[in-house]
């Protein structure tokens, strides 16, 4: 099951490669109708995951090479199983999207490759597979950056990938010193995570290893001091290559701290983690404010996805069951809002030749269903009830206030900060005097229609019903533990009832955090 | 006088090496190099001797038969490279040749 | 008596060389090469390596004197009118001399080297024939290899394009 | 007494040297056009036999010994003849492009390339200083001439005299350094060399002759501060010879100083350890930042090669097993991406092109398939996954971290950054648009392209697939490390 998942989009890449597909748009039916197939398959292993509980859901072992103790072992956990929903559709909707000028054979089948990789890194319950499977979509990105990106694609190619590779390979250190010093010669996460649980690292070596994860992990996540990749990369992208990344491949690096990282080094994330914080509420202000001050539409949501992984990283640095339900939710919320935000943003560049928001203003007077959407991803950007956003940012807040309150609440203020710059953004592109550039501009083509529509419905249904996304009895200790495996033995805290009660449970100090034991 | 020991021999050997080592260094003119080198294994050639004469056996002389053999052919070819290159550019000086930077 | 022939082989050995790599004229360095080789085949018959004293002065004289003369005629190379040393090299060369011979002067303080006693080891061709030819047999067709690889190279590298097709290929 | 059946697969290298020599005086010159690629398969029907044991080992812990002890078949020595063999089959289909089959010297080309190929698979085996010393020079003889092959290409010619001179002082300090080795230890056998290390450690001598045996295939492997021939060798080479260089010279260079560290100066491992070590970190990042400023592709691929290099003595430095393995494999990974490079490369341009990087322009939109395999062959050399080089990488900084700390795996990570920054930059040359004064790329005959489809191939296997090698390599290490 998980294998067919990872191998499909691959499989459909090397057709793209190798039959004789000239037209465009034939091209991207095959990419379209694969990730469709991709995407009902996932919706199965997502519900697989989140009936498994806290275990894993289609786990898959064979040996591969036995005398490093490396494994091909997959199984989708609840965490994973969500995120490989999101790449799914994520995936679907941008090769809906995606309207390359040449070699479109070409381009889709980066993209799928792209998806084949992160799913498999979603899934993997095996270090070396999930790190290989992480690097292995990182080259079709910088292919699709290098050939098809704007203006400065050059330079944003060469520097996101410098990045990321760099990123990659302190991450390789770290986790390979991770195996080194557990002593147990595997690099099996659930068999990790059951020795380490029972021979724990010394407290020194622990906060070294977790230092290194959370460097190279937070680059990958454009964690502040080492984000200057994310803004241009994203700026340049073309429209392919930033949903895939914002939407899906960013959550890599979230999602490796909150399944190897804090899991695996508790005493050495208790080092950072205040570090974490307040890096965390900096990041959000910060590149909030620097939002903006943008004019390029694309580079704005660029800071705005920076922005708000601050949320993902405060709600680590919390880790409190609270936290961590919003983190998991929020990773899916802000993957499809900023994925529909690209989208629309890549629109505009492609289709109506403006993306300087000076230039662009009364949009909605000639594309309605653009203006609307794109006021639905302002509305999701900044946490309005209704989409996932909210109750995400809002669980967040909830969980993050009684490990970490002041930093918590200056990251409040990024939602402010979120609200002004978006809405800016809405008024001077869409709304106002039909600016001259775009008299002739038409809306969103249908293809588009479908792929913005789905993302954003997707971000509605995860806002009234986050149940149905995270599961029922959705129990922090599960989603801790990230992709399941051994259930810890602290007592869970059922989510049930209105926010209200989160904040009571969370605000106890004596609720013990699993995450930090 | 007191005959020599094992030291003498070493002794002359490596300042024979340094002298060698020293002209492939220092000198411009390739053929000097070439016999710089001769002279560097010529050094090796005579401390395996000595070592072989203070107890070790013969096998320190087979040894120095394979070095002047395999010394013949680099010389050769060594050679044939200088005299294909002052065909082409008529110099066998090194700051002369210093394209690539010697 | 041995002791005197030895230094007094070691110092012209050491001398000729010094010479060799100061001269400016290569054919005189080349004579002086030669010199200093028949000086270490002395050297080799105090040592009782009779059939390599003989086949130093066969190969080195014979053959390896005799190619160098001959290309240093045939480049017809003159004596150098500048400074024939380097300066960065100079520099660099000292260091890492300096460095060699701190190493080797180490060696030879070993103290245990002065009481070596001398074996019985005799260099005759007979003796260093048999050793050749059973227990290193291997090594000596190796040897043939390296020979025939050597003269088929040097061939094609010396041989100058005579016939049409012989230029090269155009890129 | 020797056994020639132990020594089949070397016979019939000399064999195929003798069958190209006659070949070349009496064939017509029509029968030529296949030469390249019948030596070729002739090469890797040998290495396929010689990875099947070639009837000469009984099981894998097997110790076939002849000519007097001074010729030893293990596990370890089998699986460098197999790689000598591979790499001498890359060279030749190599050769068998530039300058073409039918053109002057090519069977000479042949003849020696197979010779430092069997200088290798002898260097393997040798159990005694002699054969050591002969084999590694019949490579560097056969290897001198090849780089300077290209008789009416002045930076050819320069490149051969100062790569002599170079290699031809570190073959006299090597061999300055055997000489001490013998006096110290009385014999020139490796088994007995080994017990003089074990019991006599403290001798002067011995030590001194080691650290000249060090310095000596430093230049070898172009490990820092012995490196800086390699750029300048690498530039004015012909590309084969450059193959030859880097695919056969630096490999034999790494086998004999594994079976000098791990076998025959083993009981000095505490002592070697930490200048291998420090050498290697060296070398990494001289490697990985010298070549930040090239703009020639071959001077590049020169950096590339010495920052591979410090990987894999990074690598040895690990005196363990695992340490061993990591750099066979690295090895491997290296053949294989580095040879689809150079393929790539005789694609990119004809004979006698210079390969600076703006001659690679347009190369994406004029050929995208060999622009396909030089983009693959550099991301294997970056250590990309799946491609090989990127398990290789793991391993080593997998020993690294275990065995030589943090402050050497911080020179690992930023010596791999460096050089995939150049990397890029190739890339980027690749896929940039035609300028002006490009040269046109040469025609790719098939034999080339069946290369370039068998080393992508290998490329993928071995790297999403370790297992298919690891285990000859875990028993080559295991032979080695007895």
């Amino acid at each position: 099951m998980l294998t067919t998942l990872i191998i499909l989009p691959l499989a459909a890449a090397l057709f793209l490669l190798a039959a004789p597909v000239r037209n465009a748009r034939l091209a991207r039916a095959v990419a379209a109708g694969t990730m469709s197939l991709e995407t009902l398959l996932a919706t199965v292993c997502l519900n697989g995951a989140l009936a498994a509980g806290g275990g894993l859901a289609f786990e898959t072992r064979r040996a591969w090479l036995p005398d490093l103790g490396i494994g091909w072992h997959l199984g989708v956990g609840r965490l994973g199983g969500l995120l490989v929903f999101l790449t799914a559709l994520v995936g679907f909707s941008a090769a809906l999207v995606a309207r390359p000028t040449e070699r479109a054979r070409f381009h889709h089948a980066l993209g799928l490759v792209i998806v084949g990789g992160m799913v498999g890194a979603f899934v993997a319950q095996d270090l070396f597979f999930f790190y290989v499977f992480h690097e292995f979509a990182l080259i079709p990105t910088f292919l699709l950056i290098w050939i098809w990106g704007g203006a400065r694609r050059r330079e944003a190619a060469m520097k996101i990938t410098l990045y990321l590779l760099a990123g990659s390979l302190v991450l390789l250190v770290g986790l390979l010193a991770l195996v080194l010093a557990s002593g147990a010669g595997t690099f099996d996460l659930p068999e990790l995570r059951a020795h380490l649980a029972a021979h724990p690292i010394s407290n020194d070596l622990q906060a070294l290893i977790f230092l290194l994860l959370l460097i190279g992990f937070g680059t990958l996540v454009s964690l502040v001091p080492l984000h200057t990749w994310a803004p241009i990369g994203y700026a340049e992208a073309p429209p392919l290559a930033a949903m895939l990344h914002a939407g899906a491949g960013k959550k890599f690096g979230l999602y490796g701290l909150a399944v190897v990282a804090f899991p695996l080094l508790p005493s050495g994330a208790a080092v950072w983690k205040g570090t974490l914080a307040w890096l965390a509420a900096a990041q959000i202000l910060y590149a909030g404010y620097i939002a903006m001050r943008q004019d390029d539409l694309r580079r704005m949501l660029a800071w705005a996805s920076v922005s708000h992984m601050g949320f993902g990283f405060l709600a680590l640095a919390a880790g409190t069951p609270t936290a961590m339900e919003g983190f998991a939710l929020f990773l899916f919320a802000h993957g499809v809002a900023a994925a529909a935000g690209f989208a629309l943003a890549g629109f505009c560049r492609d289709a109506l030749g403006v993306c300087s928001l000076a230039r662009m203003g009364g949009l909605a007077q000639r594309a309605p269903f653009a203006a609307a959407a794109f006021t639905m991803v302002a509305l999701a950007g900044f946490g309005v009830p209704g989409f996932a956003n909210f109750p995400a940012e809002l669980m967040i807040f909830a969980g993050g206030l009684g490990p970490w309150p002041a930093p918590t609440i200056l990251a409040l203020w990024g939602t402010v900060i979120g609200a002004v710059y978006f809405l800016r953004a809405v008024q001077r592109g869409f709304l106002g005097p039909l600016a001259p550039a775009l008299a002739q501009a038409a809306d969103l083509d249908r293809g588009r229609r479908v792929a913005v529509g789905l993302l954003l419905a997707a971000s509605l249904a995860a806002g009234f019903l986050p149940r149905g996304f995270l599961g029922r009895d959705a129990s922090i200790s599960t989603l801790a533990s990230g992709l399941g495996g051994v259930r810890s033995a602290a007592p869970a805290v059922v989510m049930q009832g209105g926010p209200e009660a989160r904040l009571v449970s969370a605000g106890r100090p004596n609720v013990q955090d699993p995450v930090s034991r | 006088m007191e005959p020599p020991g094992l030291n003498h021999w070493l002794v002359v050997s490596a300042m024979l090496f340094c002298i060698g080592a020293a002209g492939v260094v220092l000198r411009r003119n390739l053929l000097v190099v070439l016999m710089s080198l001769e002279i560097m294994l010529n050094a090796a050639n005579l401390a395996l001797v000595a070592f072989s004469r203070y107890g070790n056996g013969l096998d320190g002389q087979i040894f120095v038969f394979f070095v002047i053999t395999v010394a013949a052919a680099e010389v050769a070819v060594g050679l044939a490279i200088l005299v294909a290159l002052y065909r082409l550019c008529g110099t066998v000086r090194v700051s002369d040749i210093a394209t690539l930077k010697l | 008596m041995e002791a005197a022939l030895f230094h007094l082989f070691s110092f012209l050995t050491l001398a000729g060389a010094l010479l060799v790599i100061t001269r400016r004229d290569p054919v005189n360095a080349a004579m002086l090469l030669v010199l200093t080789f028949f000086f270490m085949a002395g050297l080799f018959v105090l040592a009782h390596a009779w059939f390599l004293a003989a086949a130093q002065i066969l190969v080195y004289a014979g053959a390896i004197m005799v190619l160098f003369l001959f290309v240093i005629m045939l480049l017809d190379a003159k004596e150098e009118t500048r400074r024939c040393f380097g300066r960065v090299a100079g520099v660099g060369a000292l260091a890492v001399g300096g460095a060699l011979l701190a190493a080797l002067a180490g060696v030879i303080r070993d103290g245990r080297l002065w009481r070596v006693p001398a074996g019985d080891a005799e260099g005759t061709t007979a003796a260093v024939g048999r050793l050749l030819f059973n227990t290193y047999l291997l090594p000596f067709e190796v040897a043939s290899v390296l020979l025939l690889a050597a003269t088929v190279g040097v061939i094609v590298l010396i041989r100058a394009p005579r016939r049409p097709d012989d230029a090269p290929p155009s890129a | 007494m020797i056994h020639p059946s132990v020594l089949r697969l070397e016979l019939a290298v000399v064999g195929l040297m003798l069958a190209v020599l006659l070949g070349d005086a009496f064939a017509r010159k029509a029968s030529r056009r296949y030469w390249g690629a019948a030596v070729a398969a002739a090469l890797l029907a040998l290495a396929g036999y010689a990875a099947a044991g070639a009837g000469i080992l009984p099981n894998a812990s097997a110790r076939v010994f002849t000519a007097e002890g001074g010729f030893l078949v293990d596990a370890f020595a089998l699986w460098v003849k197999v790689f000598a063999l591979v790499a001498t089959a890359v060279c030749v289909l190599l050769t068998s492009r530039t300058p073409g089959e039918d053109a002057p010297g090519f069977a000479e080309q042949v003849v020696l390339q197979l010779g430092v190929g069997l200088g290798m698979m002898v260097l393997g085996s040798a159990r005694d200083l002699i054969s050591f010393y002969v084999s590694l020079e019949l490579m560097a003889i056969g290897l001198y001439l090849l780089v300077a092959w290209r008789k009416e290409d002045p930076l050819s010619l320069e490149a051969g005299v100062k790569y002599l001179v170079y290699g031809a002082m570190a073959s006299a300090i090597l061999l300055y350094g055997m000489a001490l080795v013998y006096g110290a230890a009385g014999s020139l056998e490796f088994g007995i060399i080994r017990q003089a290390a074990a019991t006599r450690s403290d001798s002067i001598v011995l030590l001194a002759g080691f650290a000249l045996l060090l310095a000596g295939l430093g230049f070898k492997v172009s490990a820092v501060p012995f490196h800086w021939w390699t750029p300048d060798a690498y530039e004015g080479a012909p590309v084969p010879s450059m193959a030859a260089l880097s695919l056969l010279s630096k490999p034999a260079g790494f086998i004999i100083l594994a079976r000098l560290l791990f076998d025959v100066f083993w009981p000095l491992h505490a002592m070697w350890q930490g200048p291998v070590a420090w050498a290697g970190a060296a070398t990494l990042l001289w490697g990985g930042l010298g070549g930040l400023s090239q703009t020639n592709l071959k001077r590049l691929l020169a950096y590339s090669g010495i920052s591979h290099s410090g990987f894999m003595l990074l690598a040895l430095a690990s005196p363990t097993r695992s340490g061993v393995a990591a750099m066979l494999y690295y090895l491997l990974a290296y053949l294989l991406s580095a040879g689809l490079v150079f393929t790539a490369m005789c694609g990119a341009a004809g004979p006698g092109a210079r390969y600076d990087l703006r001659d690679l322009s347009g190369l994406g939109r004029k050929s995208p398939w060999l622009a396909g395999a030089l983009l693959l062959g550099l991301f294997g050399l970056g250590g990309i996954p799946p491609l090989a080089g990127f398990f290789g990488k793991l391993l080593v900084i997998r020993c690294v971290v275990s065995e030589s700390g943090w402050g050497f795996a911080a020179a690992a990570v930023g010596g791999a950054v460096g050089s995939l920054y150049y990397y890029l930059v190739v890339v980027k040359a690749a896929l940039s648009p035609e300028e002006n004064g490009a040269p046109p790329i040469a025609p790719v005959g098939r034999s080339l392209r069946a290369l370039t489809a068998a080393l992508a191939f290998g490329l993928l296997l071995v790297g999403a697939w370790p297992a298919s090698v690891w285990g000859a390599l875990r028993n080559a290490a295991e032979a080695l490390c007895q």
